[in-house]
């Protein structure tokens, strides 16, 4: 579409205090790619994720979505702008149902969300595009129940609903599988390749590397809020540093 | 063999009204690591709350002979277990040092080992535990559990959300520690259950189906294909995308 | 000259009532995130107690005065810690019902008391030298100030050494937070959280016994009157910050004299303008921790 | 707000219950809803009595009295809840809104009165004029306090209640009446809402206003507006990360509410031909959250049991306590029964402590059979 | 008009009449409620000579609590004027007394005013009749204790109130109408320092301090005037309040000129006697607002009497009725239904550990009489 990369950061910094949690980090991520971003507990990836989402401004550098400089726009307007994310934590409207979890990014997506005009309705588009979201991530059958009584498992599918509902261009996940048990992690890397097959631009935090090599395109690793490479996945995991600070022997 | 460190018989619990643990029966020998498994949602964390009576319980339990299971949280804990819960739970809005400070039972705390097993965390001990990493949180959270000398440790998934690397030393500490202390491990990484666990418990819809030597389900592809729902996990690092149609 | 002199003092003297007030609100709120609206009750009732039995001893004397506030710090504390034992205790972390029973407890007391001591107020009796004044750089300073000032001195000392010295600061803020996690490392956090309830009583207690040195007299509805401030001042200290606390009650006190006087007696208004102001301004506070 | 930067796990909370899931409104609700109005409606024209509940019967005008001051107190809690219960918005300052409307209607009512203007319009007018002043202040006080969140917020809005609180006593201008309270100027009050010969009128009126409100919130509810802000209570950060901004909700909720706050306001001044100081206070705002915990918080109808409840039992304790029968009992008990409020906080208290969903919690309860926690505004535990 | 209860023919045939008693039996106020309640007991029994029947009819008398709260008070009122009630009388709230002259208005029937001091309820309607004293009687009973005003400073000490203002808007009106300057100290209503203002005081050096003050925090401010010598640079005059308060004064008890509207023996007249033994029979004791009760009896008796069935006839009945009540010869003034009556000069003394009052001098009736309402 557009010869600029869909998100750049340029030279991003942040301060906390004293302690430097980001160091001068810039990456371009072209439109359509699959990204995964590594590295060791506390290398800065959430805190990289909050800074592009809006959840926290950077004391230095930019954030281009687009090619437009959002380092200073609210996170609801970056979110509109097409920028979904999940949480490292399941982070949901807990005491609602399943099906009106979605629909609040449904509606949120398709304009006039907080109009007083409209009553959300069984058969209007917003539920109806909920409820179709929720087949693709084979969540239909619990659309009625309250969020907050779902399995771990559940509770990160509907994370993933709540994101395509979004219909974002642009996606962030931290750590999708983090408590995902071992017979469920197939099923979710699927819905992960099923966002990204529709051309999306993913970048993903994940421990498990099984999942992380099956997925992306390149790795971004991060080390000490410093990105240390970003290389194709073959490259990066035959990089001594990233071994030893990051796989460790398991490799 | 010797007296177990901890017998649990007919263990029923329930969270809000609802029977999630239902019948559920084992042992815990006095030494090495047992591993708790089972998928997603079938009730481990469960039965480790029922345990120490964070949820409401009934049925027998005794510790190392001393009846438990009509015990407050605390004076269960005061006999010497430790426990890393499922989501760290460490107190965000205390620093890391007064994390571990209210964690120390014992006169003699052991914060050296502590501090030669996680230095990344001892560095942050003035940062407020809120504001770690998830995986930092991690740490605080097992650092807890292993500053005092314990009777029996309690952990539930303590490598979720670690970086591999961690994983290992992490793997490397509770192998250490059950050098001394009976470990009862709830855990969903096969290559670390395999690493640790000399027996198993697996659990399903709330109930015990298997319990064995860990050699006996691991070494046994249909078990657990059965048992955990994982196809081909005697390679880990198979992409698991790979292992799917 | 003298009457800046008279206004400062005497605003140090209510601040110091203010801040026994709201220490023992500070700290329950602080550390427990109960928002104690009964803390009024606390102290009206130990003002009642205090001083039925000071008057039966010996009325209006020092030995009096001085039982009534044992009396007191006692009333305050028992009460308080029933209070937690019975009603809060059963609503562990649902802090806006702990605060609803809270209402509801002290909508009942005030009615009893008035049931049991009338509607009137009773004067009191205080000791001679308390009812004289010493004079200030040409103002003439009721004695009584001089008394809430030490006592509220020592009430601040006290608690900062007890949050200090003991760990049971520490378990109460974990305990808030994440109340089961805290009795998983084996601590009993259902104690810790009644002595809380029970030092803040009798910080209240204290505060009732000299509320009624101040006023001279004691009323179904001592507390309350002095409640609203002692909540502004919590506030506008920063939530579980005692010095934070003690630093507003001062001001509150000053700017409330000041403006009294000077600005046609929009104290009260000019109180609760500062207050909208300093959270506009400064969320949590004056001293108020960064969450 | 920090606390969510870096993951920390969000406290699981008690799930609301849900008592109408939007989109499914049954047709033998709305049918039942009407057929209640009507019958509500109908009461005057009927010799109902119900002893120990109601002074009389219900077409004597001390009963109808009695009724219209419960619903109008049922519309303000309806509007209070919306904002507590919904948006979880915990404001100390709703009581201001109150007084607005009754204050409102009465000094324009005072004030502006062109000769030339038929009484009827001066009357249709003033309502507007202090419709929009409500709108206004709303507006005003809204922006600034939903500026912070949590126990700061409803400190801000206490502020400025108690500023309110302090202005109408200090009565300005003579404006207010002060302690004494403003009384209704009669001039241009429709005949037929004056006098106990039109208590029935009043009544309607009340009614009507209960409706209107109660038509209002349920429309704000079921939008998407109201959604909106069930979400932002529930986890605000989220809603901005699905791209909305929660403060327009937020503010929109609390304008509707507070100008609710104020229609049932100037049915109040109507009916009682005048207000007084003490529905500014602190208190009485304290009363409302009694009187909406009390029905139940997790349900609308909940707000207006509440309401036409505690306003029942505020009167038939007050006849209580002075009845014979307490004054025969030994002290130990005659003291406490014979203080209305004393049995009022207490039995606020047991409800607390024992009927978690209220009032209107109770059928729920009886259903599931388990102990339900009414929805917890998240803000005031933040600390 | 606003009920046919009773149908048409109970007009003399001695139906019962029916009369409604607000007055606070709880809530701040329960106290003045109870004077005010055994008054009327007395008076009723005195003026029906122990029958509680007029002319054979009946009184039916019902009392109901205003909780100190107007709201309650309009709905119990509605609630009587719509169960047939033909009498209303009580309150020491002015708040609620405002209101239910309203009401009486609105519904065209008698109202007799309790204790409520405010001037407002004098005049306020034809419907509206009081039968205490008002601010303005206080004020000018202040006013002679300077003797001649003219040319002398007087300084109203008062909280910043309806009362407070009424009380410096009095002062200004009859001793500013005679010459004084006339200079105001008010103090919010909610402040609790009283040191400054009584500095203040002392600053503006006064022929008189007139204090008007009411509620709790009146120990702590004569405590203020007390400490910081006011007493002894001048002279003070306040208002007497009830039995309960005598003891708030504390060591300027005996420095304090009083003004007084009544204490138990201020008067000596017959009716004072009687009605203290029937008080002291119930086991009450005469206190400030014992009168208004007794008088409101009184006035209910007359109208009544004198005015058989119809609101017209009972006002007309009081309007410029003069008669002997507690206090000694009181009328009734018809323009704007004032209540013309004696007041007293009084002051505390020690007797035992306790404070008594002690009449010092009578002030007549036209001497503190207020100017008609509305001229
Ligand atoms: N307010 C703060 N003060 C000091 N340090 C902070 C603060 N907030 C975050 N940090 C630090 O910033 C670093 C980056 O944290 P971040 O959550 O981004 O790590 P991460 O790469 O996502 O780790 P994980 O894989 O464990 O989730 C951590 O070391 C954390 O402790
Ligand atoms: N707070 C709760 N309210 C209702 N149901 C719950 C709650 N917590 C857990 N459950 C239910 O109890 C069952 C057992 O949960 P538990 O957390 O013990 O499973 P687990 O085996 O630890 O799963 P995981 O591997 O996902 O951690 C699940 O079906 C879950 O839905
Ligand atoms: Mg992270
Ligand atoms: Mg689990």
């Amino acid at each position: 579409m557009t010869d600029h990369p869909v998100l750049s950061l340029e030279h991003v910094g942040l301060r906390i205090g004293g302690a430097r949690i980001l160091n001068d980090v810039s990456l371009d991520v072209p439109a359509g790619e699959m990204l995964g971003v590594i590295g060791p507990n506390g290398a800065g990836k959430t805190t990289l994720f909050n800074v592009v989402s809006g959840i926290i401004r950077p004391t230095e550098g930019r954030v281009l979505l687009d090619g437009q400089d959002v380092s200073h726009v609210a996170i609801h307007h970056r979110a509109a702008a097409g920028l979904g994310r999940t949480f490292q934590t399941s982070s949901l409207f807990q005491a609602l149902s399943v099906v009106e979890n979605v629909r609040m990014v449904a509606q949120a997506h398709a304009g006039g969300a907080t109009s007083v005009f409209r009553t959300p309705r069984r058969t209007d588009a917003a539920t109806t595009r909920a409820l179709e979201t929720l087949a693709e991530v084979g969540l239909e059958h619990r659309a009625d129940a309250v969020a907050s009584g779902l399995s771990h498992g559940e509770k990160r599918k509907l994370e993933i609903a709540m994101l395509i509902a979004m219909e974002p261009k642009v996606i962030l996940l931290d750590e999708p599988m983090a408590g995902v048990g071992s017979a469920d992690v197939p099923a979710l890397t699927e819905v992960i390749r099923g966002l990204h097959r529709g051309g999306r631009t993913v970048l993903m935090v994940e421990h498990h590397m099984e999942v992380v090599l099956g997925l992306v395109d390149r790795v971004a690793v991060m080390h000490h809020g410093e990105l240390l490479a970003v290389d194709t996945p073959e490259a990066v995991m035959a990089n001594p540093a990233v071994q030893s600070a990051y796989l460790g022997e398991a490799v | 063999m010797s007296e177990p460190i901890l017998r649990v018989a007919g263990l029923f619990g329930r969270i809000g009204g609802q029977q999630v643990v239902e019948d559920v029966s084992f042992d815990v020998p006095a030494t090495g690591v047992t591993a708790l498994l089972g998928r997603n949602g079938v009730g481990k964390t469960s039965t480790i709350k029922s345990i120490l009576g964070l949820i409401d319980r009934s049925g027998g339990m005794h510790l190392g002979g001393t009846r438990i299971d009509r015990m407050p949280t605390h004076r269960i804990v005061q006999l010497g277990v430790g426990y890393v819960p499922e989501d760290r739970e460490v107190f965000g809005s205390l620093t890391v040092a007064e994390n571990l400070r209210l964690a120390e039972r014992d006169a003699a705390p052991r914060r050296e080992f502590i501090q030669r097993l996680f230095p990344d965390i001892h560095d942050r001990r003035a940062q407020r535990a809120g504001t770690l990493s998830g995986g930092q949180q991690q740490m605080v959270s097992l650092a807890r559990a292993l500053v005092n000398e314990n009777r029996l440790l309690l952990v539930d998934e303590p490598t979720k959300g670690l970086a591999p690397r961690i994983v290992d030393e992490v793997a490397e500490a509770l192998a250490e520690a059950a050098r001394t202390v009976p470990i009862l491990l709830v855990e969903q990484n096969l290559h670390v259950i395999r690493r640790l666990a000399e027996r198993v418990v697996v659990l399903s819809g709330g109930r015990v189906v298997f319990t064995g030597e860990a050699s006996d389900l691991l070494d046994d592809e249909d078990r657990i294909q059965r048992f955990l729902g994982v196809h081909d996990a005697t390679d880990p690092h198979d992409t698991a995308a790979g292992s799917t149609r | 000259m003298s009457t800046v002199v008279l206004l400062l003092v005497t605003g140090l003297g209510l601040g110091a009532l203010y801040f026994l007030v709201a220490s023992g609100l500070s700290l329950i709120y602080g550390l427990m995130g109960v928002l104690n609206f009964a803390h009024g009750s606390f102290l009206t009732i130990a003002a009642f107690l205090g001083w039925e039995v000071g008057r039966r001893v010996s009325d209006g004397t020092w030995w009096g005065l001085a039982l009534s506030a044992m009396v007191g710090l006692a009333v305050g504390a028992i009460v308080a810690a029933a209070t937690e034992y019975l009603l809060i205790r059963r609503l562990y972390e649902r802090h806006i019902e702990q605060a609803l029973v809270t209402v509801g407890l002290s909508l009942a007391t005030v009615a009893l008391f008035e049931g049991i001591w009338g509607t009137d107020p009773i004067y009191t009796q205080k000791p001679e030298w308390l009812a004289q004044t010493t004079e200030i750089l040409g103002a003439k300073i009721p004695n009584d100030r001089f008394l809430l000032i030490a006592c509220a001195l020592v009430v601040l000392g006290g608690i900062v050494l007890f949050l200090r010295r003991t760990r049971y600061g520490l378990i109460i803020r974990a305990g808030v937070e994440n109340r089961s996690m805290v009795m998983a490392l084996g601590i009993d956090v259902r104690r810790s959280f009644t002595i809380v309830f029970a030092i803040g009583g009798a910080a209240a207690g204290l505060g009732g016994v000299l509320a009624s040195v101040y006023y001279g007299y004691v009323s179904a509805h001592l507390g309350s009157v002095l409640l609203i401030f002692a909540f502004i001042v919590t506030v506008i200290g920063g939530l579980g910050s005692l010095t934070g606390a003690a630093i507003a009650s001062v001001l509150v006190a000053v700017l409330q004299q000041f403006a009294n006087f000077y600005l046609g007696g929009t104290g009260d208004l000019v109180v609760v303008v500062a207050l909208a102001a300093v959270l506009l301004v400064r969320p949590r506070g004056l001293m108020g921790k960064v969450a | 707000m920090n606390q969510q930067l870096t993951d920390a796990p969000a406290p699981a909370r008690p799930s609301a219950p849900a008592p109408e899931a939007s989109g499914r409104r049954p047709l033998v609700l709305a049918i039942g809803g009407v057929a209640l109005v009507a019958a509500l409606a109908t009461l005057p024209l009927l010799a109902i009595e119900i002893p120990g509940v109601l002074p009389g019967p219900t077409y004597t005008p001390g009963t109808l009295q009695l009724l219209a001051y419960a619903m109008l107190i049922a519309a303000l809690a309806l509007s209070y809840r919306m904002m507590f219960g919904l948006a979880g918005l915990l404001s100390f300052g709703h009581a201001l809104f109150f007084a607005a409307g009754a204050y409102g209607l009465g000094m324009t009512l005072n004030v502006f009165a062109p000769a030339e203007w038929s009484s009827g319009l001066v009357f249709a007018v003033s309502i507007g004029v202090t419709l929009v002043l409500g709108i206004v202040l709303a507006a005003t006080v809204g922006a600034l306090a939903l500026r912070v969140t949590g126990i700061s917020f409803a400190m801000v809005t206490l502020a400025f209640a108690q500023a309110g609180s302090v202005l109408i006593r200090r009565n300005p201008g003579s404006a207010t009446g002060g302690d004494e309270g403003l009384s209704l100027d009669i001039t241009n009050v429709p005949e037929g809402l004056v006098g106990v010969v039109n208590t029935r009128n009043l009544y309607w009126m009340a009614l009507a206003v209960l409706v209107f409100v109660y038509l209002v919130v349920l429309w704000v509810e079921r939008s998407r507006a109201g959604h909106v802000a069930e979400a932002a209570r529930e986890n605000e950060l989220r809603v901005r990360v699905i791209g909305i901004r929660p403060y327009s909700v937020k503010l929109l909720i609390f304008i509707v509410a507070s100008v609710l706050a104020a229609v049932a306001g100037m049915g109040y001044l109507l009916l009682q031909s005048g207000a007084s100081p003490r529905i500014a206070t602190a208190d009485f705002t304290l009363t409302l959250l009694v009187i909406v915990v009390l029905g139940g918080v997790g349900y609308r109808w909940g707000a207006i049991v509440g309401g036409i409840v505690y306003t029942l039992l505020d009167q038939r304790l007050t006849a209580l306590a002075g009845s014979d029968f307490i004054a025969g009992l030994p002290a130990v008990l005659r003291v406490p029964l014979s203080e209305p409020l004393f049995i009022l906080g207490t039995l606020f208290i047991l409800v607390v402590l024992f009927l978690p969903g209220g009032i209107a919690g109770i059928p729920q309860r009886i259903r599931s059979g388990r102990k339900q926690h009414p929805v917890e505004a998240e803000e005031a535990t933040d600390a | 008009p606003t009920t046919a209860t009773g149908g048409g023919d109970a007009t003399d045939a001695g139906a019962p009449v029916k009369v409604a008693m607000l007055t606070s039996q709880t809530g701040p106020l329960a106290a003045y409620g109870a004077a005010y309640t055994a008054g009327f007991e007395a008076g009723l029994d005195y003026a029906t000579d122990g029958t509680g029947t007029v002319d054979g009819r009946e009184l039916e008398i019902e009392w109901a609590d205003d909780q100190g709260n107007p709201d309650t008070a309009v709905s119990k009122a509605k609630d009587f004027i719509g169960q047939g009630y033909e009498i209303l009388a009580g309150t020491a709230a002015s708040g609620i007394a405002t209101a239910l002259a309203e009401q009486a208005a609105q519904n065209k029937i008698l109202y007799i005013s309790g204790p409520a001091a405010a001037d407002v309820i004098t005049g306020a309607n034809e419907y509206t009749f009081r039968s205490g004293r008002q601010t303005f009687q206080d004020v000018a009973t202040a006013g002679t204790f300077i003797g001649d005003p003219a040319g002398k400073k007087v300084v109203v000490f008062a909280q910043d109130t309806a009362f407070g203002q009424g009380n410096l808007a009095g002062v200004q009106a009859v001793l500013g109408g005679q010459g004084a300057t006339v200079e105001g100290v008010l103090v919010a209503e909610d402040a609790t320092e009283f040191t400054p203002f009584a500095q203040q005081l002392l600053g503006a050096s006064p022929d008189l301090v007139f204090v008007a003050w009411a509620g709790a925090s009146s120990g702590a401010m004569w405590t203020a005037l007390a400490q910081q010598g006011v007493f002894d640079a001048v002279p003070v005059v306040t208002g007497l309040g009830d039995v309960a308060t005598y003891g708030a004064y504390g060591e300027a008890s005996d420095k304090i000129s009083f003004l007084n509207h009544y204490f138990g023996g201020a008067s000596g007249t017959d009716v004072e006697a009687a009605m203290i033994e029937h008080l002291e029979a119930a086991g009450a004791e005469a206190d400030l607002f014992s009168p208004d009760g007794f008088v409101a009896a009184q006035m209910i008796v007359q109208a009544i009497r004198e005015g058989g069935d119809t609101v017209d006839g009972m006002i007309e009945a009081l309007e410029a009725w003069t008669f002997d009540s507690v206090k000694g010869e009181i009328t009734v003034r018809a323009e704007d239904h004032a209540m013309i009556q004696p007041m007293y000069q009084a002051k505390l003394v020690q007797d035992g550990g306790d404070w008594v009052p002690e009449l010092v001098e009578t002030i007549d009736a036209e001497t503190v009489a207020p100017p008609v309402a509305g001229e």
